[in-house]
C-alpha cells in the first residue's frame, strides 16, 4: 500500500544522503592537519615509533584503498576502533549517545510543552496582554545562545541555590530523579531557544487557521470557543509545526554540543570535539555519521507523522 | 576506618593505564595507586623501596635489589623477582612504548632467587634508579604476566597490578572505580593493613568550573587538579576545601630557536630530532634574532616571573630561574648564580647591543597549545614592554606537535613534567641531536654546545650523587649562559580535598590514596 | 521545507500573506517607512545602530586598549570605577573588550550570511530557473548539506582550514547556503511563469539577463528578511564557535570568546560570562525585531514547504 | 388603481403587515454593521430592513461587496470585529442583539444554521464529514451524548466517534437525506475525497443536523458548476417542503432568485434598494438598479461581465456618496438623490423601494423625472427620517470569538 512504498522510498533516500555524508566526512577528516599517530604517542615519541604506528593504523596506504576498506567495514556495521582509546567506536558512541539524546529529548519536550500552549494562547488572544507576554518571551528566548542560558541557569540554580548538581550525568538506570536533576538544566538550555522558535511558528500557524472558513463554519454550528480551537483548529495548526520540529533538530543537536561543554557532560558533542582535537579519525567519522543518522531519520519520522496527521496528503511526500 | 570517596580527575577520557604505555600525568596519578614499582618516591620526594626492600650498587653498572616476600598481584599471582624480571623484559621488547629508551642500556636482568633481582647495565646510567620508581619512572612499574599474555589490548584498559587498589570497574568517559586490594602487603606503624579507604571512584570531570562546584558542593571529596583561579579562593583555608599546590616536577619555559634549521650545520642534524629530512625553508633570507645569545638572554630577562605566577597561574607556580625543578630536592637551588632574573633595563641594553633598536625591535610568533594560552597572553605583554612584538599562534595539540618539529616558529611554549632527575629535562631536550641514541631527540630549538654535551655525559655516567652534582652545576651554568630556554615557571598542581579527607600522598604531583583516610 | 522557511514563519508576525512582486522600486522607501511606523523596527534599528556604531568607532570610544593588562584582575563591575563593567582574568577592561568584540562578532555575522546568501541565491536562482536535471543536481547537493547540523559543518571546516576571521566567517556562512538556495529557488519557481518573465523570454533576452534583471529583483523582499534574521543567527553561531574555542583567533576579543574566557570564572566572576551574553542577546534581539517588522512590511509569505 | 399618495408608515410595523398574519420568523429593522479599520469606519451594512416568514425562501441579491454576506453574519454575531446595531433584530420575537455569546451559540446550528459559499474551504480538512455532522447533532443535544470539551477531544484524538452512536447514525441518515450515495461509507471520508457538489451536500446536511427553523445559504452554488447548481438548489427547496424550514438565500444571481425565492430584497453598497415578492419584483421592478439587474439576466452564465448593463462600479464603502449610493451610476438621478434614502411603498403589499423617484412630490414615468416639488419632497423625507431615530440596541464588537 501507498504508505509502505512511500516510507521505503524515503528510507532509501535517507540512506543515500547518509552515505554521501559519510564519504564527505571520510575525506574531510583526512584533510584535517595533524597526525593521529603523533597525538597518540605523545609529542616526543620517536619518528620510528610514529611511522610504525601510522603503518599499523593503515594511514600509510593510498587514500582510495583506505576508503574502500572503510566502506567495506561500515557495510558490516563496523565503525572501526578509536585511535585514542583502543575501543570500538560503536561502543564509544553508545556510551555517549545516552546523555546527548536524553538532553535533546527532554529539551525538545520542554520546548514543545512551552511552545504549543503559549503559541495557541497568543494566537487566540491576539494583541491582548497574553499575546504580548508570550511573544516577548519567545523573542528573548530566540535571541540567547543556548549555552549561555546554560551558564546563567548553572550560576543560579546549581551554584547559588544548589538545587541541582552542576556537573556530569547519571544514567536513568541509576534512578529517574537523579537523572532528571542532572539533565534538567542542560535540557532547559537547549529547549528554550528551540521553544522560542516553535512558539512563533505555532502562533502564526494558529492565526492562519483561525482565519480559515471552516473555523467560521464551526462557529456557525454553535460550538463553544475552546472546542473549536482544540478540536477544529489544533490539528490543522500542527501540520506545518511538525515538519518544522523535525528541521529544528539540527539547531537543537548543535545546541547540545556547547551545552555539554558547559555542564561537563560526556556526550556525543564532547566526544566529537575531543576526537577532532585528537585527530581520532574513526571516532570523528562515527560521531558524524551517527549525528546525521539521527538527524535524517528523525526528519523521516516527522514526515511520516506529518502524512498521518494530514489526511489530505497522499504519500507522495510533503512536496 | 575505611569508607569510600568520590574523586575528580580533570581529564576527558582516561583509557590507557598500562604503565609501559602511559604517557600522560593524569594517567600516572591514577595507576600509581594500582601498581607497585621496584622503588617509589616517599613523601619527601626521596627514592625508597617499594617491591624492593633494599638495593645496592656493587659497581657503577649493576643494581641488586632485595625483593619483599609475600607480595601478590590483584589476580593472586605471586610477585617475586622473576615476575619483576619478566615485567622489565617485556618493556625492553616494546618498540612502540614511549619508555623503551629508559631500558635501552640494560644488558641483562637476572633473578637468581625469589628475593634477588639483578640488573646489569651496559654503561653507567646515573638517573637509572629514578626510571624504576612506581609513578613517574614507569620502567620499574611491575605489570602482571598472566594478564598481559591473556590479552595485551585489554590489559591497556584493565591493568592488573599489585598496588594498594585494584581497578574493578570503568565506564568510558565517565568514571573508574578503584577498590582496596585486601592482600596488599604494606601495613601502617600500628600494623593496620593498608589502604584504609575501601573504594575510590574516579570521576572524569574535564570541565574546570564543574570540578570546582563539584568539590564545593561535596559532589566529590578529592580533586586531582583544581582550576587555579578557584583554588586561589580557598588559599589560607577556612572553607570546607583544603588546597595544596604541589610540584609534579613540572617546568615550563619559552624555548627559543637557536639555529636556522636550513643552515649547513643543521640541515642534516635537525632530521635526527624531527624525522623530517627536508628542513623548512621558512627562514630563507630572513634573520633569526634568537640565534643571537644576547637576544635570548634579553628575552629571559624580559620575563617578569612574579607577575606571570600571580596573573597566569593565580599563584600556583614557583618562578623558575633555572631548569632544575624543586622536585629534584638534591639539586634544586632557587637562585643559582647567573640565574635568569627579571631585568627589563638590562634586556633593552642587550637588545641594543645585538643591534635590534627598531620599533618594534623585532617580531616573532610564539607557538603554544590552548593550555598555554594564559601564559602566552601575559608573555606577549611582557615582551612588548622591551620592544619585542610577539604574535600568538595557538594550535590544537596535534598540529602543535607537527609545527614544533618544523622549526618554523621563533618562540615555543615548552615544558616537561615528572622530571625527577635533571637528566630528564636536559638530555633529549638540549643535547646536540645524534643520529643514534636519544641525545637531543626532542630538540625543539636546535641548541648545541659541546661543553654542555660534555657536562651532561659526565653527569649521566656518574651514579654517585656527590660527584655528580658538580657536573650538574657545570651544565646548569652553561645553560644559563646560552639561555636556549627562557625559563618561566615551575607550575604547581592545585590538589583539592574536603577537610575530612586526610593524608593523601601528593609527592611529585601524585595522588596516592594508600594511606589516605576520612576523619569521622 | 527548509530551515529558512521555518525561521521565516517562526518570526513572521502577520498571518496575512501574499507574495509581493515588483517591489524593487519602493524597497528603500518601504524600509524607511517601516522604521518610522513600526515600534519593533524602531527599537531594533536603534539597538543595531547603537552597537554597530560603538563597534565601528571602538578605537575612539573604548576607554582603554582591550589587550593591555593594566588593571587588577577580576574586578567586579562598578559604574563609578575606572572599569564600569569590571575587568577580566588578565586585568583587561571588559567594556573596551566588549566594544572591540562587537566589531568582530558583527563583522563575522554579516560576512557569514553574505557569503551564504551569495552562493545560496546563485544556486537557488539557477536551479529554480532552469529546473530539470540542473535543479535536481543542485538541490540534491543542498539536501546533503542540510543533513549536517550547522555546527558540524562549522566545526569541520574550522578544523580543516584552521581558525581565523575569514575561515570562521566561511565556516558559519556555509551552513546558510542551503537555506538561501531553497528560498531563492522557491521564489523563482513561484514567479518563473509570471507574465514579465514570459515577456522577457519572448523578446529574446539572454537567460542570465532574465535571471538577474527580471527574476532576481523580485525575490529580493523575502531574501532581505531572510538575510536579517540569519544575521542574528550567525552572530549566535559565532559566539558558540568561539565559546568552543573554534572561533576567530583565541586571543582576539569577540563576544563569544569573552564568554569562553569567562567560563572558568563562572563561580567567582559571573560578570565575565554574563555581560557579553547580554550584549549578544540585546543585539540579536534587536536584529530579530527589525527583521520581524521588515517581514510584515514586505508582507513576505511564509510557506510551509519547499 | 388609484395613484393617491399614501403616507408610508414606519418600516418596522409595515413589515408585519405582509402576506402572513403570525409574526415573522426573523425580523430585521434598520441593521447597521460597521467595521472599524485604520482606514476609518466601514459601514458594510447600512440600514437594512427585512423580514422572513415561516417556511419561506427569502432571497437577498446584490453584487459582491453589496453587504449581503455581512448581513447574514451579523444576524448570528459572526461578523468579527464589527459593531452591529439595529432598531430591531428578532428571531421569534427574541432579541438577538440582547443575547451574549453563550446564548447565541444556542441559536447557531440549532435554530439558525448557515451554508457557506465555498464548500472546499468551509469543511474541516482533517475531520471526517460524518464527525463534522455528528458533532452538530450532539450540539443539538437530544441524543444524550456528552459534548464536554474532554469528551469531544477524546472522540477526536483517541477513540473516534463510534459508528453505533446515535449522533453518527443520524449523520449517516442526513447524508442520505441530502442524496449522497452509500452514506455509511462516505461518512468516514475526508472532505478532500469528495467532489464539490458532494461537499456542498455535506454542508447542507450539516446545516440540517440541528434541525433549524432558518437556514442561511450564502451563495451556496457560486463555487459549483451549473449542472450541480441546479441539483443543489432543488435539494434546498425539497428540504423546505420536507421540513418546513425557512431559507435565507444570498446570491448575486437574479436567475437563481426567480427559480427559488418567494420574496427577495435587492441590496446595493450595504443598503436596501427594493424588496418585494419575487413575481412582483420581476413584473414591476421600480428601482433603476433592479431594472438594471433584470435587464442583464440573459448573461448570467458569466458573473463578472453582467454588470456592463450598468456603467461604473460599486462605490468604495469608506467613501459612499451622500444620499443614494447608486446615484453616481444611475441614469435617472436627479436633485433629490443626495437626500438620505427612505422606503416608499408600492401598491403590492410588501413591495417597497428605496428611491426618491417614488417620493409623492415627484412625478415620473418610472424612468425619468417630470416635475419635482422640492419643498414638499424634502418635508416628506424628513418625516421618514424622524420616525427612525429611537434608541437602537446594539451588539458590541466581540472581536474573535474563541474564548
Amino acid at each position: 500500500m501507498g504508505m509502505r512504498r512511500y516510507i521505503a522510498k524515503r528510507v532509501a533516500h535517507a540512506l543515500v544522503v547518509i552515505y554521501i555524508v559519510a564519504t564527505i566526512v571520510f575525506f574531510a577528516v583526512r584533510a584535517i592537519p595533524g597526525d593521529p599517530a603523533r597525538v597518540l604517542l605523545g609529542g616526543d615519541a620517536s619518528a620510528e615509533a610514529i611511522a610504525a604506528l601510522r603503518e599499523e593504523m593503515g594511514l600509510t596506504e593510498p587514500l582510495y584503498v583506505q576508503y574502500i576498506r572503510w566502506m567495506g567495514r561500515i557495510l558490516q556495521g563496523d565503525l572501526g576502533t578509536s585511535v585514542f582509546s583502543d575501543q570500538s567506536v560503536l561502543q564509544m558512541l553508545i556510551g555517549v549517545a545516552e546523555p546527548t539524546l536524553s538532553i535533546a529529548g527532554l529539551g525538545m519536550l520542554i520546548a514543545l510543552l512551552i511552545a504549543i500552549p503559549a503559541g495557541i494562547t497568543s494566537a487566540v488572544k491576539q494583541y491582548q496582554w497574553e499575546d504580548y507576554v508570550a511573544t516577548t518571551v519567545s523573542f528573548i528566548g530566540i535571541s540567547m545562545p543556548g549555552f549561555w542560558i546554560g551558564i546563567v541557569l548553572l550560576i543560579i540554580f546549581a551554584d547559588r541555590l544548589g538545587w541541582v548538581p552542576a556537573f556530569g550525568y547519571v544514567s536513568f538506570r541509576q534512578g529517574i530523579i537523579p537523572w532528571l536533576k542532572h539533565i534538567i538544566l542542560p535540557a532547559l538550555a537547549v529547549g528554550l531557544p528551540y521553544g522560542g522558535i516553535l512558539m512563533r511558528m505555532t502562533r502564526s500557524s494558529m492565526m492562519e487557521v483561525l482565519n480559515e472558513d471552516y473555523m467560521r463554519t464551526a462557529r456557525a454550528k454553535g460550538l463553544d470557543g475552546r472546542l473549536i480551537v482544540f478540536k477544529h483548529g489544533l490539528q490543522n495548526a500542527l501540520i506545518p509545526i511538525v515538519t518544522v520540529a523535525g528541521i529544528l533538530l539540527g539547531v537543537l543537536l548543535g545546541g547540545v554540543v556547547a551545552v555539554e561543554i558547559v555542564f561537563g557532560i560526556q556526550g556525543l558533542g564532547r566526544l566529537l570535539i575531543a576526537s577532532i582535537q585528537r585527530r581520532d579519525f574513526p571516532a570523528i567519522q562515527g560521531a558524524v555519521i551517527l549525528i546525521s543518522f539521527v538527524f535524517v531519520f528523525m526528519n523521516l519520522l516527522v514526515d511520516v507523522l506529518y502524512t498521518s496527521i494530514n489526511p489530505q496528503i497522499k504519500y507522495g511526500g510533503s512536496e | 576506618m575505611g569508607g569510600s570517596i568520590e574523586a575528580g580527575w580533570a581529564f576527558n577520557a582516561v583509557e590507557v593505564l598500562d604503565p609501559h604505555y602511559v604517557d600522560l600525568y593524569q594517567q600516572i596519578t591514577i595507576f600509581s595507586n594500582i601498581f607497585s614499582g621496584i622503588v617509589k618516591l616517599d613523601r619527601n620526594g626521596e627514592i625508597v623501596g617499594d617491591a624492593a626492600s633494599d638495593w645496592t650498587l656493587p659497581d657503577n653498572t649493576t643494581y641488586e635489589f632485595t625483593i619483599r616476600e609475600g607480595m601478590t598481584f590483584h589476580n593472586g599471582d605471586t610477585l617475586d623477582a622473576s615476575a619483576i624480571k619478566w615485567s622489565i623484559e617485556r618493556l625492553m621488547g616494546l618498540d612502540d612504548s614511549p619508555h623503551i629508551g629508559k631500558v635501552a642500556d640494560i644488558e641483562s636482568v637476572e633473578a637468581p632467587d625469589a628475593t634477588t633481582l639483578r640488573i646489569n647495565l651496559s654503561r653507567p646510567v646515573a638517573p637509572f634508579i629514578t626510571f624504576l620508581t612506581r609513578g613517574p619512572g614507569r620502567a620499574g612499574t611491575i605489570v602482571n604476566k598472566t594478564a598481559v599474555e591473556e590479552d595485551p589490548q585489554r590489559y591497556r584498559r584493565y591493568p592488573v597490578g599489585s598496588g594498594p587498589f585494584e581497578l574493578t570497574e570503568r565506564s568510558t568517559g565517565e568514571s573508574l572505580t578503584l577498590t582496596a586490594f585486601d592482600d596488599y602487603w604494606e601495613t601502617d606503624s600500628e600494623g593496620n593493613s593498608l589502604p584504609y579507604l575501601d573504594e575510590v571512584v574516579i570521576n572524569l570531570i574535564p570541565e574546570p568550573s564543574t570540578m570546582w562546584s563539584a568539590i564545593t558542593t561535596d559532589g566529590i571529596q578529592y580533586a586531582d587538579e583544581l582550576p587555579p583561579q578557584n583554588a586561589r579562593q580557598v588559599q589560607g583555608g577556612g572553607g570546607s576545601v583544603d588546597v595544596a599546590g604541589v610540584s609534579s616536577g613540572e617546568w615550563s619555559c619559552l624555548a627559543m630557536l637557536c639555529n636556522d634549521p636550513a643552515s649547513d650545520e643543521w640541515a642534516e642534524r635537525q632530521s635526527y630530532a624531527s624525522g623530517n629530512d627536508q628542513p623548512t625553508d621558512a627562514w630563507e633570507g630572513t634573520d633569526i634574532p634568537t640565534t643571537d645569545r644576547r637576544v635570548r638572554q634579553a628575552v629571559a630577562m624580559a620575563i617578569d616571573r612574579e607577575e606571570l605566577v600571580s596573573t597566569a597561574y593565580f599563584g600556583f607556580a614557583e618562578p623558575a630561574h633555572s631548569l632544575i625543578n624543586p622536585a629534584i630536592a638534591w639539586a634544586y637551588q632557587e637562585q643559582p648564580e647567573n640565574a635568569q632574573m627579571y631585568n627589563p633595563e638590562r634586556a633593552r641594553e642587550l637588545l641594543d647591543e645585538a643591534g635590534y633598536t627598531g620599533e618594534p625591535r623585532f617580531s616573532g610568533s610564539i607557538l603554544g597549545t590552548p593550555t598555554d594560552e594564559r601564559v602566552m597572553t601575559v608573555l606577549q605583554q611582557q615582551l612588548s614592554n622591551v620592544g619585542i612584538d610577539a604574535t600568538l599562534d595557538v594550535q590544537q595539540e596535534s598540529s602543535y606537535w607537527d609545527n614544533i618539529y618544523r622549526y618554523n616558529h621563533m618562540f615555543m611554549m615548552y615544558g616537561g613534567g615528572g622530571d625527577i632527575d635533571p637528566w630528564m629535562s636536559w638530555w633529549k631536550q638540549l643535547r646536540t641531536p645524534m643520529e643514534e641514541g636519544s641525545s637531543g631527540a626532542w630538540q625543539k630549538n636546535l641548541y648545541s654546545n659541546e661543553n654542555f654535551d660534555e657536562a651532561l655525559s659526565k653527569s649521566f655516567n656518574t651514579p654517585n650523587q656527590d660527584e655528580r652534582i658538580e657536573y650538574v652545576r657545570e651544565a646548569e651554568q652553561i645553560f644559563l649562559e646560552d639561555a636556549p630556554f627562557a625559563m618561566t615557571t615551575f607550575p604547581l598542581t592545585p590538589k583539592g580535598s574536603v577537610t575530612q579527607l586526610k593524608n593523601v600522598g601528593n609527592q611529585i604531583g601524585l595522588s596516592n590514596f594508600h594511606r589516605a583516610y576520612l576523619e569521622e | 521545507m527548509s530551515v529558512s522557511d521555518l525561521v521565516e514563519s517562526a518570526f513572521s508576525g502577520s498571518s496575512e500573506s501574499g507574495k509581493t512582486f515588483g517591489i524593487r522600486s519602493d524597497l528603500l522607501e518601504r524600509f524607511i517607512k517601516t522604521i518610522r511606523r513600526d515600534l519593533r523596527a524602531k527599537i531594533g534599528f536603534l539597538v543595531v545602530a547603537l552597537f554597530g556604531l560603538s563597534a565601528i568607532f571602538a578605537p575612539m570610544l573604548a576607554p582603554y586598549d582591550p589587550m593591555s593588562q593594566q588593571f587588577p584582575i577580576l574586578m567586579p563591575p562598578d559604574p563609578l570605577s575606572a572599569n564600569p563593567l569590571g575587568t577580566d582574568s588578565f586585568g583587561r577592561d571588559l567594556l573596551s573588550r566588549l566594544m572591540y568584540g562587537a566589531r568582530i562578532s558583527l563583522a563575522v555575522g554579516l560576512g557569514a550570511v553574505t557569503f551564504g546568501a551569495v552562493l545560496g541565491i546563485l544556486i537557488g536562482l539557477f536551479a529554480g530557473y532552469y529546473g530539470g536535471y540542473i535543479d535536481d543536481l543542485l538541490m540534491r547537493a543542498v539536501d546533503v548539506m542540510w543533513a549536517f547540523p550547522w555546527l558540524l559543518i562549522a566545526i569541520m571546516l574550522v578544523a580543516i582550514f584552521g581558525q581565523g576571521f575569514w575561515n570562521v566567517m566561511v565556516a558559519i556562512g556555509f551552513a546558510y547556503i542551503d537555506d538561501f538556495a531553497r528560498l531563492a529557488r522557491g521564489e523563482v519557481l513561484a514567479i518563473r511563469e509570471e507574465e514579465y518573465t514570459m515577456a522577457a523570454k519572448s523578446v529574446g533576452l539572454e537567460d542570465y539577463e532574465i535571471i538577474f534583471e527580471e527574476v532576481f529583483p523580485n525575490t529580493v523582499a523575502p531574501l532581505i528578511v531572510q538575510f536579517t534574521i540569519f544575521t542574528a543567527r550567525a552572530i549566535l553561531a559565532e559566539s558558540t564557535l568561539s565559546f568552543l574555542g573554534l572561533g576567530v583567533k583565541p586571543t582576539t576579543p569577540t563576544w563569544g570568546a569573552l564568554l569562553g574566557q569567562g567560563r572558568g570564572f563562572i563561580t567567582q566572576a559571573w560578570w565575565i560570562s554574563i555581560i557579553p551574553g547580554i550584549a549578544i542577546m540585546v543585539t540579536v534581539l534587536g536584529i530579530n525585531l527589525f527583521g520581524d517588522a521588515l517581514r510584515d512590511a514586505f508582507d513576505v509569505k511564509e510557506t510551509g514547504q519547499t | 388603481m388609484s395613484s393617491q399618495p399614501r403616507p408610508t408608515q414606519r418600516a418596522g410595523p409595515s413589515v408585519s403587515t405582509t402576506v402572513t398574519e403570525e409574526p415573522p420568523l426573523l425580523a430585521v429593522d434598520n441593521l447597521h454593521t460597521t467595521f472599524t479599520t485604520e482606514r476609518g469606519d466601514v459601514p458594510a451594512v447600512d440600514g437594512v430592513s427585512f423580514a422572513i416568514n415561516e417556511g419561506e425562501v427569502f432571497g437577498i441579491v446584490g453584487e459582491s461587496g453589496s453587504g449581503k454576506s455581512v448581513t447574514a453574519l451579523s444576524l448570528l454575531g459572526l461578523a468579527d470585529g464589527a459593531t452591529v446595531t439595529a432598531d430591531r433584530l428578532c428571531f421569534r420575537d427574541e432579541d438577538l442583539l440582547a443575547k451574549d455569546e453563550a446564548a447565541l451559540r444556542e441559536i447557531r446550528g440549532n435554530d439558525i444554521s448557515m451554508i457557506f459559499q465555498d464548500p472546499m474551504s468551509s469543511l474541516n480538512p482533517v475531520m471526517t464529514v460524518g464527525e463534522q455532522i455528528a458533532e452538530v447533532v450532539r450540539h443539538h443535544g437530544d441524543v444524550g451524548e456528552s459534548q464536554s470539551l474532554f469528551a469531544e477531544l477524546r472522540r477526536k484524538y483517541v477513540t473516534g466517534t463510534s459508528e453505533s452512536s446515535a449522533s453518527w447514525q443520524r449523520a449517516v441518515e442526513l447524508l442520505d437525506t441530502v442524496g449522497i450515495p452509500d452514506p455509511a461509507d462516505r461518512a468516514n471520508e475526508y472532505p478532500h475525497q469528495l467532489s464539490g457538489g458532494m461537499k456542498q451536500r455535506v454542508m447542507i446536511a450539516q446545516a440540517l443536523a440541528g434541525d433549524p427553523d432558518l437556514i442561511i445559504a450564502d451563495e451556496p452554488t457560486t463555487a459549483l458548476d451549473v449542472t450541480i447548481e441546479a441539483q443543489i438548489l432543488n435539494e434546498l427547496l425539497d428540504l423546505r417542503d420536507e421540513f418546513g424550514v425557512s431559507i435565507m438565500l444570498i446570491t448575486h444571481d437574479l436567475a437563481v432568485v426567480r427559480e427559488t425565492c418567494d420574496r427577495v430584497a435587492v441590496m446595493y453598497a450595504g443598503e436596501m434598494m427594493e424588496t418585494a415578492d419575487t413575481r412582483t419584483l420581476f413584473e414591476d421592478p421600480r428601482h433603476p438598479y433592479t431594472r438594471g439587474l433584470i435587464d442583464s439576466i440573459p448573461r448570467t452564465d458569466d458573473d463578472r461581465e453582467w454588470l456592463d448593463a450598468i456603467e461604473g462600479n460599486v462605490p468604495d464603502p469608506t467613501a459612499k456618496p451622500q444620499g443614494c449610493p447608486f446615484r453616481t451610476r444611475c441614469d435617472a438621478a436627479f436633485s433629490l438623490c443626495e437626500e438620505p434614502l427612505v422606503a416608499y411603498s408600492a401598491e403590492e403589499p410588501g413591495h417597497r423601494t428605496w428611491c426618491h423617484l417614488y417620493n409623492d412630490a415627484v412625478a415620473n414615468d418610472g424612468d425619468e423625472v417630470q416635475r419635482v416639488d422640492d419643498a414638499e419632497a424634502k418635508q416628506l423625507i424628513q418625516e421618514h427620517e424622524a420616525s427612525d431615530d429611537l434608541v437602537t440596541p446594539q451588539r458590541p464588537n466581540f472581536g474573535g470569538e474563541y474564548r
